[in-house]
């Protein structure tokens, strides 16, 4: 017998070595994908656009912004993972709710929330969407019935279980998507909600988001099997994978699968295969990933895949394309004026909300 | 495995909203009341927990509710206890009212990270957002002889947590007015009942009862001493009363009904009055819930206390099977006489 | 949308609805079951007899001495399973790492435990196995790699896992042999656990003796799977289901589980499909139950199987069985006595294996 | 996110075996060190957790130790703590001496279970026969601005249960001792290191150092009032004593090290020679950790004390983001100095 080396199975990865990725370089579009984009249409798209853009930019400021010490404590960048949260949260309905973990601006973004409350969260500030109290993990709104932003991995999936079983008593047709990553799988927390939400019936999407890392743990290296749908059988689960960095496909999927399951509640299992172009937090110089694995991916950035989809179908040209660009950065740093101006919390309100 | 002491009428502390008639019944019963008068009054709330629908509760709570409710507001869960109190969770934040059952507190330890990462903490992370208006109850506390795994007194520990309130009844009427309130109250309440208890009976004020956390209750006035002592301890101490009352010493005993919050007042009031005080739990000394309660009080009673308090604890071990061990582990009547004796100085 | 229902699908099972039940009605043996017949002998059989005979006799003395109230607490009885117990243990070796649920009275006696510190430990004496500390649920013995006897349902299954790291880790071929429930099986530990065997190739062997119910839920009602071998395909995991009422069956499956475990070290998962005869524990009168499909497993009751076999084969003769039942009687009694003459534990004692 | 004060080598209250000469490092060098010797020394000792191994650990505290010892001593695990810290038991069971880190103990509220249904309780469900010779250690206390969920002091609830040990080092030389002892002790042991002092550094005595569990360490001697704080509240305090010498407050200054056991002789011999005490933490104070050495001191000092114990603690809230809040929530050395103030009636 070998000498046991528990974790000594670690390789690299390329994006294209995967399965399905990088499917979008325009000129190659599916059936499938060509139907996506005519139900999106130019507004459809180009809104898309602006929210990836908008999430890609308003990242780039709260690094920024980190760096000058006006942001503290953790910051998990969602750079990479823009065509997920936007394809999938494009697909859904005002009244569906949403559940994600710690990595949590791009959801926020891409259900339409503003950029100003967000940046004054960051900044700690009582105008921020959670008064300040939360910061970059812990960003909610009710509005948006977005159930948050959670620090501990994997505890988000059983609220958002909650959220689908409410749903589902009800009866008022609504979805409950839940977001968490490769590494939160792992959680037990994932095992019991899958099977009670199968069990019951409930409309709970659980999607993987699949960045190929956990902190600086790869998938190889935390899971025993490498087909993360492969769970799906063993609670009686459809279980389907995407490609994360598609946004034409993951609005698609997340379309067909809330349609069906608002008449037919039942849970779902997605795999997004994804990435994430900056290091676990700010403060992670993410040196366990070779460079050539991030370069390959970065070549699928999908902010320039929805971009020449965009030229492509002579939707957006370079004029067009600079102002929209131009506007939604304006618009980030009017959110970092309106955080840098907002006023910090009074201490005075510190015992306030540990009550209702 | 059941005492069966009824608190005489005069010692159930409950200030019902209507004077009115009362009624007999076990703590069981009343618990049951009161879940079943809530979920007739509100359609969002619902019981959820294992072997809560069709075995009418392991304990036998939850009797009849299946029938009378249906199985979707009286939910038979898998033995998956994270899972079900974070669906309490979810569910509350989407405007249902959970009241999530513990088999026993004791699986509440695999839940634990929900019910502080998120029941406690949501409604301040979000900013004010999301309250978590969510009950979770169950049996507490050593039984007889279910050994180390399946005897904690985890109240200290719930109660440590800003965010959560927790509420320990020892009286039928108290189970059922504090359990409806804490229904009805906006934020998560752990409410503990203690398994020793279920078939203790005592008279319950007829009609709607409510009755506020945060108010201790004088089961027996007294003079020389104040003994304080929650959920199954106030029926030890019930057959202390008799052997003090041989003794000659006056115990005024308390029952402070609520651990969080806690009514340090009237039990400042109290050992202003006697000067001494012996606080009796069946948990665990290491920073107990009496820790803190002796911390309050010598804090707002310094210059009354003629004698440092004594605290008459579980000894620090795990429980064990036997039972002659697990009666030296937990409070006994002559414990606690001893306690009362030595912050007299009648040692 | 219907109504949701939770928690409404139950229905009623019986034996000879599941797959392989009943399978060694003397005269209807397979191929592999005469060959695990060859290998085990009439002296390897007629031991095993007498241990599931122990089991049983055993629990029926420990029902006796409860209503007598020399026994407290909860008491849950292993009768029914005990060819699953015996069949499985008789097969491993006397270094490999056993752990279990709080139904541990059969493992315990399975392990080759006398019967008398057992006994007395149900009744909380000083002799107890566990030194009365422990109690029904809580069996230990080092001399036997036994780890318990656990009461927290699912928390045995990482102690099992450590045993199976310890076993890798100073490379001595152990196996680690962990039992839980049908219930056990949705709780987070086992998820966690299954993915980390798997990964670094512990020699942990899952068994899950499906007796069919958690106290009164039933799989149907518990599990999003009936077929709970779809779990380990989840894990990159070999899954097998067995016959648990079946010795032969269950002593054959591990006689080659361990043995390959032992070269090259990987987890296994085994369904076994069982019934527990009484109720969930003593106090449970188990009226979920029909009546019916607890006869249709009486018919298959384990203990009547062994002994027609050993009499179809001429390896026991009535005589010499009822010599031999007499024997383990006589012994269960003694055991008995034992318990009941031994002191308590003393009271100044109780601090004792507080701390090491 | 590090403060930097340097502990002087006269307030390390190490007292090493072997007198001689002192080396600096940081409070993470020194833990490295400390499970390196002992690595090296015995065979049956690994470490296990997230990020330990190639990522040198999330706050590189096992810098290098993959490298040294290989993947099969220092084990990276996936996001699975209740799976690792049960792993942890068994293998402790079996033979080995596992240190199990937890990233930060906040994520030890998943692993809840293990820790306290198993690892506590086998030694004694056993009757002795499997004791569990673990270390869980890991970073804890709140950190900067990482909110509610991240800035947990548990170290009240892990000391509640009889069967575990609980230490908390505030200086290099410290950590360094009380880890290897407590790798080296038979019984498990919660050892919570500060996540803000990973980086400080101080004297280390070169060689063997092993610091017996359950003593306290005077950090500074002073006559008119004990103050006692653990971890890094030390550190905070270090910054009012100035202020207090300004006041001319002459300020008795312990670090218990380790919470269970605590040494209560120590403290109390303090508040005998005092007659005031403050206690300073860093969690929350319902049943905290104070609110048990309160007790402690009250019982063994009642006839001594000449105003009531004062605590400073987190506020009654969970942890804010915002980093005013944060601070306010937390105890200051305004609020310490108030605190002593008051027990000395210097309003
Ligand atoms: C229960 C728990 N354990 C550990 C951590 C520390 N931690 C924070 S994020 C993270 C990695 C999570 O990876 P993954 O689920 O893949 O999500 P990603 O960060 O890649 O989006 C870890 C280990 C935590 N927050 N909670
Ligand atoms: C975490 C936890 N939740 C609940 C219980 C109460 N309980 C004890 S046994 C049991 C049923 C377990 O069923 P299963 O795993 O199928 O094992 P079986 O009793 O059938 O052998 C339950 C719910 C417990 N002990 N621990
Ligand atoms: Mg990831
Ligand atoms: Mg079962």
């Amino acid at each position: 017998m070998a000498e046991p080396a528990f974790t000594q199975k670690e390789e690299g990865f390329r994006a294209d070595n995967g399965r399905g990725e990088g499917r979008t370089i325009p000129g190659a579009l599916t059936e499938k994908q060509r139907e996506t984009l005519e139900e999106l249409g130019r507004e459809g798209l180009l809104e898309r656009y602006r929210l990836m853009y908008m999430i890609r930019n308003f990242e780039q400021r709260s690094e920024q912004a980190y760096q000058q010490k006006k942001i503290g404590g953790f910051l998990h960048l969602y750079m990479g993972q823009e065509a997920l949260g936007v394809g999938m949260l494009g697909a859904i309905g005002p009244r569906d709710y949403v559940v994600t973990s710690y990595r949590d601006h791009g959801v926020a973004l891409a259900l339409g929330l503003e950029p100003g409350p967000l940046m004054a969260e960051l900044f700690g500030k009582e105008t921020g969407i959670s008064r300040g109290r939360g910061g970059s993990m812990h960003f909610f709104s009710k509005e948006k019935n977005f159930l948050g932003g959670h620090g501990i991995v994997g505890g988000q999936i059983p609220i958002g279980l909650g959220a689908a079983f409410t749903a589902r008593y009800r009866a008022e047709g609504q979805v409950s998507l839940i977001f968490f990553g490769d590494g939160a799988l792992q959680q037990g927390a994932f095992h019991e909600a899958a099977n009670i939400a199968s069990l019951w019936e409930l409309p709970a999407i659980f999607i993987i988001e699949n960045n190929r890392y956990g902190m600086g743990t790869s998938v190889e290296r935390s899971s025993s099997v490498q087909d993360l749908t492969l769970k799906a059988r063993g609670y009686n689960m459809e279980g389907v994978q995407v490609d994360g960095m598609n946004l034409l496909d993951c609005h698609a999927l997340m379309k067909e699968a809330v349609a069906s399951r608002r008449q037919n509640p039942r849970p779902l299992l997605v795999e997004a295969r994804t990435y994430r172009f900056r290091g676990h937090s700010i403060s992670d110089p993410a040196t366990y990933r070779a460079r050539e694995e991030v370069e390959s991916y970065q070549r699928l950035d999908p902010l320039r895949q929805v971009r020449g989809l965009l030229e492509e179908m002579g939707w957006l040209n370079e004029q067009e394309a600079r102002e929209l660009e131009k506007k939604v950065r304006d618009e980030v740093l009017a959110a970092v004026r309106f955080a840098d101006e907002s006023p910090l919390p009074d201490p005075a309100g510190l015992g306030r909300y540990v009550y209702a | 495995m059941e005492t069966n002491h009824a608190p005489r009428p005069e010692e159930t502390g409950s200030r019902p909203s209507a004077v009115g008639a009362m009624v007999e019944m076990t703590m069981r019963e009343a618990l049951n009341q009161a879940m079943v008068e809530e979920m007739e009054r509100d359609e969002n709330v619902f019981l959820i927990g294992e072997e809560v629908g069709s075995y009418n509760g392991a304990y036998k709570v939850s009797q009849g509710m299946l029938e009378r409710f249906g199985s979707r507001r009286v939910v038979d869960a898998p033995i998956s206890e994270n899972a079900f109190t974070g669906l309490g969770v979810g569910a509350a934040m989407t405007g249902l009212r959970p009241i999530v059952e513990f088999m026993s507190f004791n699986f509440s330890l695999v839940a634990f990270d929900q019910i502080i990462s998120n029941a406690a903490k949501t409604l301040y992370m979000s900013g004010g957002q999301f309250n978590v208006p969510m009950v979770m109850r169950g049996a507490g506390g050593p039984a007889a002889q279910v050994a180390a795994q399946h005897s904690h007194s985890l109240e200290g520990l719930f109660a440590h947590f800003p965010g959560l309130k927790v509420v320990m009844p020892s009286t039928p009427a108290d189970a059922k007015g504090l359990l409806k309130t804490s229904i009805r109250d906006d934020n998560p309440v752990v409410f503990i009942e203690n398994e020793l208890l279920y078939g203790v009976s005592g008279p319950v004020p007829a009609g709607e009862l409510l009755l506020p956390l945060g108010q201790a209750v004088i089961r027996s006035e007294g003079s020389d001493v104040t003994i304080i002592a929650h959920s199954r301890m106030n029926h030890v101490l019930r057959m202390a009363l008799e052997e003090f009352s041989r003794e000659g010493i006056s115990v005024e005993l308390i029952d402070p009904r609520t651990i969080k919050p806690l009514d340090v007042e009237t039990l400042a009031r109290s050992v202003r009055k006697t000067h001494r005080a012996v606080i009796v739990e069946e948990g665990h000394r290491f920073a107990g819930v009496g820790a803190q309660i002796a911390d309050d009080l010598y804090t707002a009673c310094f210059d009354y206390l003629d004698a440092p308090i004594a605290r008459v604890t579980h000894t620090e071990n795990p429980t064990p099977y036997a039972s002659n061990l697990e009666q030296a582990s937990l409070p006994s009547v002559a414990e606690v006489v001893k306690a009362a004796r030595a912050v007299l100085y009648r040692g």
